[in-house]
């Protein structure tokens, strides 16, 4: 019961949980800001996963997937600004912070539910 | 040298006809008989067995003069340039002449040089050339008749010509790939080539069963062109028999007896049909299926007797001359009844060149029938072939009396000339009128000069009596078969049934059509263009469906766990 | 490989690749700079074909080679029976040009028509001279790509539909050429072509497959050739302008695909293996079935480039029949009958140009009379029309010739009755034009469009009549050395394994 | 020139890198000097990468290993960042740099408001730096890293033009690449775990079969497919092109897409070549047999000029997806996708640059009203014509070269396998024959209106290079048909796993 406490087991298997948990977010979600939440946890997700894999045995934690991890942060981050950016971009003009489906269709029917 | 002397033969027509075409202007009309000259000339001083060879021209052309060769030459030539010279003025004020004198020209090359030549491809050439020029002729007047028969003639010659390529085909093979007439007559044609060969120049020789464009083509053609037609260009398929079949030291039984049967079948119907004619031209053209029985017959004699092969041959070629040039004279004669002149001295003098080559063909003692029935009969005196014999002298008969039925319908269209006769209109038919006579006594001369020769019996009383028996029948027939000679029999006789078939075949053509091009059924391609309307629909639905994100993501989630599984648990 | 043999090869494909690109790029009122480029480029051609042709009656050989990828190189070989192709449509395209410059007088989008014209030729005597099957597969798609643009050149509705099943049909039929190909290639690797065939090494048991290849590579190029029942885009495409209906559908197009089958009968198979596969009865019943079938069919067509479509469908099968025959003879009437057709079609095809163009005719129907007021086109059109009946002296005469008794060589009698069954039904679809043209009273009289000295735009006439000549010479003047049958014969003796049992009539039945 | 000594290559493909990477931060530090030093940039850097091939193929023959592997700061293999150059790495330098720099030559035309320009340049010139990065990178986080600057750049440059349909489909496409970027980082994570090096050659010989790795695999594979636009996960591929700017769409269509496909190939041939097992055989085949008809039947649907070009795009991708199964039969035909992105990138980029001209030239690009600018505008037709030859893989382009390769691959695979993956392969080999029937169909429905007859009007004014750039890139996806030789030369001398 202890060992499964243990860092190196049980920070891969919360991140794999982490990363399903932010893909059920993302299907089930509408609203963009929600979105870019999911994809965010889905992040931390794999950074767990990197932590445990660094946090493994008892000698001290292996430096590069803390390296890693940390590239992994920053990258995650200057998407997220991005993507926020763009929402905010998207808000100004379609009054809405959701995907409207693209421009496929020759009439504008917007149905709200159809996101 | 003397290749082109032989190729300038049938070339110098050409010419002329190309040159007619090109500039109608000024029309050398006057030089068109003048073309047969050089071929009456080269019949008679050509040396003999001239052969020239021309490999460039089509697949190697052979000509050449043989004695056989020789004779119908010299028939050709001077039959073209006697009906030439006398379609000048025939066809003086004709419009349309320039036309006839092109398709006459075409014609003359034609027969002038399908005498000469000496292999296949040459030979089908001129054949061809002749055939469908003749065409031209027939339909000149373009009256509904002539058009009709020229139809029907366009049709048989045509097919009388794939027969005859079929049948080259067959036997050039069989002789191993020569081309020459020669070498093709000796390897004896078999079987289907025979059989084409003999059907494809029966249709010109008009041969039972195949005759039946003649009586409908000559009436509709001008005179000049239907004594040619009559003269010369059946002949063309008699001598194709001679040089294609297979008359050498074996003969051949079989077709022999075929050829024989025919013949005088012909002979005999064909005199019989044109008892029952009412136009002259019509009687005349059934005169000429009634003696190319003969000639038919004579072939299959020599066929039969292959030890009596010379003779027979030579006598049928010298009965083509003696008729070539009586029927000749006979078709002119048609014109010439219409322009009689006033004088009663030449009056009688052109009644009786009239009615000379009518008695000729019937074979009257002097005459030139007389002498080649006599040579034709020669031979025939062994047992075997004693039924032939007694039936040539009754053909006499048959013969005889076509030529009273002919001069008793002419005798309706006697006239005294209108306006003075031109001496080019009348002076060609009353020399050929006359070689009915020259013939026997330059046969005669021959005779005595060189020992050789045996004295031809132009006396014989096998001539006689059937020249009598015919006036008297004749006679007879005149006053008690008045009104059974009333009723006609319809021109052509078969050719009726042969036209209606050709309707039947062109009107069941254009209904039933089976094979119209595969067009989809107007009904069937609406529901095409709908169901791509449909499609197109659907498509759009489902692409904008795919679009919504939740979806998207669902399906990515699919597509990890399928890679995953394809990888990890499958085998 | 010598050198300057390849750059010979080259410089004839690009007389007319060149002038054709710059002719793109021309603006449309440069007339006179289009014309000269044009003319000069034919010429530029002829005269190269010219000295190739003399070279290779030398016996000189010319080749370039150029590997695409490992295992597939691009070879361009001038051997005999490329020189008889290349130099028919190098000929053919001279007269087509002045025909079609007469022909567009103030159309528009010329400069168009006259770039992919050339780029037409290019592709055709590319694939007269390509060395191998894959050259040649290449040259004979990229002719479906120069093609089609003219095909729907007037851009009705029509032209486009046309256009549409012209490429349905040709693309596909490229798919199943390169699938074959590509299964030769792996079977026996890329071999040139070799007369007599370089798949005789193959063990047995690979007969099988390489039946279905044959089989794949005849369809393949029977869609061009037109054979039934790949023929239907033919009298669809006769939508095209004249000049475009003539060189092209009546001679470059419909020849490269049964040049295709002669190469791989010949020059891929092997005419031994062929029969021995029985691929060459296949090719003879489908031959003998297109030449009654596009017989029968021009029969009822009533337009008059219709039924030359119709035609051309049952005439190139002649090509097919001739080379499946697997005989010398046979061998010769195909492969002479592949000029003779040409020449004749061509005429037939400038004449009924001429006839729409000048007095707007476009019916059967409505050419009675028509020889009075144009004589000369219908005399070209008389010899055109006596040429594919097969009547001497025409040129049609010799290759029907041949072919009859490349029959009887190969014991098909049936062949020679197909032969003269088609002869008969050409003439009834032949002879009543002609008959009603010379004779018939014309019903109504129309003024022709624009009053000319000739009876018709001299651009017009004299290529008429010069194809005409040229359609009746090579049937005149057959012995010579340099006409088309003296020329295949001598291909027919350097290069055929020739079928045993059947003799050369010269005696020269040899093997290579 | 002296057989170039290995060094002397090590310092080339630093200096590509550094060029890659130098050429953008110059842009985004004078964004306003940016359109001239992407103008001057990229034509240097081709003339260096022009330099570096020839180095490269006169050195390779000699060197033991055949690629050149360059620790960056002097750290080695397991733990530094390595730079990994070989024949397939350069073939795609090559590529980028073509489309790259045709593209900046359409774009000189097609972009020249002073703000569009500043925007513009730097993103443009990111996005080809990152793609060069991502050819060049040997390890897998270095290919997270560069395949988040080539997504995020290529997104930025989809919502260039700001309006409400260029902002949602950038928003669409930045999700999708960000799913795509964490799933595939999550397996980089699980290799890392397995093995503890991330270095893709000595993965590669540490590799085994075992569960992380297929998880690995499917998770890299599933990320890197949809950003690869392949069938069930093409979506966003329309949206983004419906209003991105030309050069953009060409760049994306043409390079981005390709660089996903370099990118599976990539770890296929180091790492996850034994996991090719006959299911996963028969998964990719379909979904490439369905991408081509799904495609193309869209593309024969869709109402405006790009879309049918985007949706060309999921079918031609099909292609590449069916060239795998024939790979796990056949692995030696590899060159297969390298042949397939080359010309599907250069005549892609030459159509969709063709209809931006259209579009710019007649201010829309619905296909039913396009008739007369295409009549009018021959120059382009023609590129449109040339680029969709290519595409339907008719002969003596590009397209013909790959297709004659994936056709010769397929009936080879097929000769020599079990029965029922033969019947799978002669259904690849069908599919592939119906697809370039299909992209006939669609090119025919873009080139006829302009041979059809009626009025002609040239539309607003093109500058010179919107005119001529499309053309030159159609000759170059054309003579490309000729140059199958020396590609296929250059690419023997790439890694592939023992």
């Amino acid at each position: 019961m202890i060992e499964s406490l243990d860092p190196g087991t049980l920070y891969p298997f919360g991140g794999a949980a982490l990363f399903a948990l932010g893909l059920h977010g993302l299907i089930r979600r509408r609203h963009l800001i929600l979105r870019i939440l999911a994809v965010n946890i889905m992040g931390s997700g794999v950074f767990m996963v990197f932590l445990g894999i660094a946090a493994r045995g008892n000698a001290p934690p292996d430096p590069v997937a803390q390296a890693l991890t940390l590239t992994g942060i920053v990258v995650a981050v200057s998407a997220t600004a991005f993507a926020l950016a763009l929402t905010v971009h998207l808000a100004r003009l379609t009054g809405y912070a959701v995907l409207l489906p693209g421009p496929l269709q020759t009439h504008r029917d917007s149905h709200p539910d159809d996101r | 040298m003397n290749a082109f002397i032989l190729l300038g033969v049938p070339l110098l027509p050409l010419l002329l006809a190309a040159a007619l075409s090109l500039r109608p202007g000024r029309a050398p009309l006057r030089l068109v008989p003048w073309a047969a000259l050089p071929a009456l000339l080269l019949a008679a001083l050509g040396p003999e067995g001239k052969q020239a060879s021309l490999p460039w021209l089509l697949t190697g052309v052979e000509l050449g003069l043989d004695p056989i060769g020789r004779v119908f030459l010299a028939l050709t030539a001077g039959l073209w340039l006697a009906a030439g010279v006398h379609a000048l003025h025939e066809r003086g004020e004709d419009p349309a002449r320039r036309r006839f004198f092109v398709f006459f020209l075409l014609s003359m090359a034609g027969n002038l040089g399908l005498v000469l030549a000496q292999d296949a491809a040459s030979f089908y050439l001129f054949f061809s050339l002749m055939s469908l020029s003749a065409w031209g002729l027939v339909v000149h007047k373009r009256t509904a008749e002539a058009w009709m028969a020229a139809r029907l003639y366009l049709v048989l010659s045509v097919l009388g010509e794939v027969a005859l390529f079929a049948g080259l085909m067959l036997a050039i093979h069989q002789a191993g790939g020569e081309t020459t007439l020669a070498a093709i007559a000796a390897a004896r044609p078999e079987g289907g080539a025979m059989v084409l060969l003999v059907l494809g120049l029966g249709i010109k020789a008009g041969m039972l069963g195949l005759h039946f464009w003649l009586p409908l083509a000559h009436p509709a053609a001008p005179i000049p062109a239907s004594a040619v037609l009559s003269g010369a260009m059946i002949k063309a398929g008699l001598l194709g028999w001679m040089r294609l079949l297979p008359l050498d030291a074996a003969g051949h039984a079989v077709l022999g007896e075929v050829l024989v049967g025919l013949g005088l079948a012909a002979a005999f119907l064909g005199a019989l049909a044109g008892l029952l004619q009412a136009r002259p031209k019509t009687i005349l053209a059934y005169s000429s299926i009634s003696q190319m029985g003969l000639m038919t017959t004579g072939v299959g004699l020599a066929l039969l007797l292959p030890a009596m092969r010379e003779p027979l041959l030579f006598a049928v070629a010298l009965y083509a001359l003696h008729h070539g040039l009586a029927k000749g004279a006979l078709f002119l004669a048609v014109d010439i009844a219409g322009r009689l002149p006033h004088s009663p001295a030449h009056r009688y003098v052109v009644l009786g060149l009239i009615v000379l080559p009518g008695l000729s063909l019937a074979g009257l003692p002097f005459t030139s029938g007389a002498l080649a029935k006599d040579l034709l009969k020669a031979p025939l005196t062994t047992d075997s072939t004693g039924p032939v014999y007694t039936l040539l002298t009754l053909a006499a008969i048959g013969t005889t009396l076509l030529v009273l039925r002919f001069l008793w319908r002419l005798r309706r269209d006697l006239a005294p000339a209108a306006a003075p006769v031109p001496t080019g209109r009348w002076l060609p038919w009353a020399l050929i009128a006359a070689m009915s006579l020259v013939l026997p006594a330059m046969a005669a001369l021959t005779a005595l000069a060189a020992p050789g020769v045996p004295l031809p019996g132009l006396a014989d009383l096998s001539l006689l009596w059937p020249i009598l028996a015919g006036l008297v029948l004749g006679a007879l027939g005149g006053v008690m078969l008045r009104e059974w000679m009333a009723h006609r029999l319809p021109e052509g006789d078969v050719a009726v049934l042969a036209n209606t078939l050709i309707h039947a075949t062109q009107g069941l053509y254009a209904r039933v059509s089976p094979l119209r091009e595969i067009r989809l059924h107007p009904r069937l391609r609406a529901r095409l263009r709908r169901a791509q309307r449909v499609a197109r629909h659907d498509l759009e639905w489902a692409e904008r469906h795919m679009t919504r994100w939740g979806r998207l993501a669902v399906l990515f989630g699919l597509s990890l766990l399928g890679l995953y599984a394809a990888m990890a648990l499958m085998p | 490989m010598n050198a300057d043999g390849g750059l010979l090869l080259i410089a004839i494909l690009a007389s007319s690749l060149v002038p054709g690109l710059l002719i793109f790029f021309l603006p449309e009122e440069r007339h006179g700079l289009r014309t000269l480029l044009n003319l000069s480029a034919a010429g530029i051609k002829l005269v190269l074909v010219g000295v190739l042709l003399l070279g290779v009656q030398r016996g000189e050989t010319f080749e370039f080679g150029l590997t695409l990828l490992p295992g597939v190189d691009f070879v361009l070989a001038a051997d005999a029976l490329s020189l008889l192709f290349a130099t028919l449509s190098s000929i053919l395209w001279f007269v087509t040009t002045l025909y079609a410059i007469g022909y567009l007088e103030g159309s528009p989008r010329r400069s168009r028509f006259f770039g992919f014209f050339s780029l037409c030729v290019s592709a055709t005597v590319g694939i007269a001279l390509s060395g191998n099957l894959i050259t040649f597969v290449i040259f004979y798609e990229i002719l479906t790509l120069a093609t089609w643009p003219l095909v729907v050149h007037r851009g009705t509705p029509e032209a486009l539909r046309a256009g549409r099943l012209y490429l349905a049909y040709t693309v596909t039929s490229g798919l199943v050429l390169l699938a074959a190909v590509i299964a030769l290639n792996l079977l026996a690797g890329s071999q040139p072509f070799a007369s007599g065939g370089y798949l005789l090494h193959l063990p047995d048991e690979l007969h099988g497959l390489l039946q279905i290849i044959g089989l794949a590579l005849i369809a393949g190029f029977a869609v061009k050739a037109a054979l039934i029942p790949l023929h239907s885009w033919l009298p669809q495409a006769m939508v095209a302008p004249a000049p475009v209906s003539a060189l092209l559908h009546a001679v470059a197009v419909v020849k490269a695909g049964a040049f295709g089958i002669v190469r791989t009968l010949n020059d891929v198979f092997g005419l031994e293996l062929a029969a021995d596969l029985r691929l060459t009865d296949v090719l003879l019943v489908l031959a003998a079935l297109t030449i009654v079938y596009g017989s029968i069919q021009a029969l009822r067509a009533q337009d008059i480039k219709q039924r030359l479509a119709f035609s051309t469908v049952s005439q190139v099968s002649y090509i097919a029949l001739g080379v499946a025959m697997a005989g010398p003879l046979g061998v010769i009437g195909g492969l002479v009958h592949l000029v003779h057709q040409g020449l004749t079609k061509i005429t037939l095809f400038f004449c009924a140009g001429n006839f729409a163009e000048t007095l707007g005719i476009h019916e059967i129907r409505e050419m009675r009379g028509v020889g009075r007021r144009m004589p000369l086109t219908m005399a070209a059109f008389t010899v055109g029309g006596l040429g594919m009946i097969g009547l001497p002296p025409l040129a049609g005469f010799i290759s029907k010739w041949y072919l009859g008794l490349g029959a009887l060589e190969g014991e098909a009698a049936w062949i020679l009755g197909i032969l003269a069954m088609s002869s008969l039904l050409n003439a009834a679809y032949f002879l009543p034009p002609i008959i009603a043209g010379w004779m018939a009273e014309p019903e109504v009289t129309r003024p022709p469009a624009h009053k000319t000295r000739f009876e018709s735009h001299w651009m017009l006439l004299f290529p008429t009549l010069f194809v005409a000549v040229l359609a009746l010479l090579p049937g005149l003047l057959a012995g010579l050395e340099l006409s088309p049958l003296g020329w295949v014969e001598l291909i027919v003796e350097r290069g055929y394994v020739l079928v045993p049992g059947g003799d050369m009539d010269n005696g020269t039945g040899v093997s290579p | 020139m002296s057989t170039a000594s290995p060094d002397t290559l090590i310092f080339a493909t630093g200096a590509l890198a550094a060029v890659s990477l130098g050429l953008p931060l110059l842009a985004s530090a004078w964004p306003w000097q940016a359109r001239r030093i992407g103008l001057l940039g990229l034509p240097l850097a081709i003339l260096g990468l022009l330099a570096a091939v020839g180095l490269f193929l006169d050195a390779a023959p000699g060197m033991d290993a055949p690629a050149v592997r360059v620790g960056l700061g002097g750290w080695e293999a397991p733990l530094g960042v390595t730079l990994h150059l070989d024949g397939l790495a350069l073939a795609m330098l090559l590529l980028n740099a073509l489309v790259a720099l045709a593209g900046s030559l359409y774009a000189r035309g097609y972009i020249h408001t002073a703000a569009g320009e500043r925007q513009f340049w730097p993103l443009w010139l990111w996005l080809w730096g990152g793609l060069n990065l991502l050819v060049l990178s040997g390890d897998a986080f270095n290919l997270f890293i560069t395949l988040e600057i080539a997504s995020l750049s290529a997104v930025a440059l989809v919502a260039l033009t700001g309006d409400t349909d260029a902002v949602t489909g950038a928003m669409r496409y930045l999700l999708i690449n960000l799913l795509g970027s964490l799933s595939f980082l999550l397996g980089a994570a699980l290799l890392y775990g397995e093995f503890g090096v991330l270095d893709l050659q000595l993965l590669g010989e540490l590799a085994d079969d075992g569960p992380t790795v297929r998880m690995a695999a499917a998770l890299m594979l599933g990320g890197l497919l949809m950003k690869a636009a392949v069938f069930p996960l093409h979506v966003w591929l329309a949206t983004a092109h419906a209003s991105a700017p030309a050069p953009v769409s060409g760049m994306l269509s043409g390079m981005v897409v390709a660089a996903m496909f370099y990118l599976i190939l990539r770890l296929w041939l180091l790492i996850f070549a034994p996991l090719g097992t006959p299911a996963l055989a028969v998964l990719l085949g379909l979904l490439g047999s369905a991408a081509l008809v799904w495609g193309s039947l869209q593309a024969l649907r869709a109402p405006r000029l790009k879309i049918v070009a985007a949706y060309s795009t999921v079918a031609q991708m099909g292609y590449i997806t069916l060239a795998f199964p024939i790979l796990i039969l056949h692995p030696a035909a590899w060159p297969v996708v390298v042949f397939f992105a080359f010309a599907h990138g250069l005549a892609k980029a030459a159509v969709l640059m063709a209809a931006g001209t259209v579009q710019k030239a007649a201010g829309h690009d619905r296909m039913n009203a396009l008739g007369p600018v295409l009549r009018a505008r021959g120059r382009t037709v023609f590129a449109l014509g040339l680029g969709g030859i290519s595409l339907m893989g008719l002969p003596l382009t590009g397209g013909f070269l790959a297709k004659y390769l994936l056709l010769e691959a397929g009936l080879l695979a097929a000769a020599d396998t079990t029965t029922i993956m033969q019947v799978w392969t002669a259904l690849w080999v069908v599919m592939v024959a119906l697809g370039s029937l299909l992209a006939t169909a669609y090119i025919l429905r873009m080139v006829a209106p302009a041979f059809a007859a009626g009025e002609r009007n040239p539309g607003g004014h093109v500058s010179a290079g919107m005119e001529w750039m499309p053309l030159a890139l159609a000759v170059g996806a054309a003579a490309m048909g000729l140059a199958g030789a020396s590609l296929t030369g250059l690419l023997e001398h790439t890694t592939v796993a023992a």
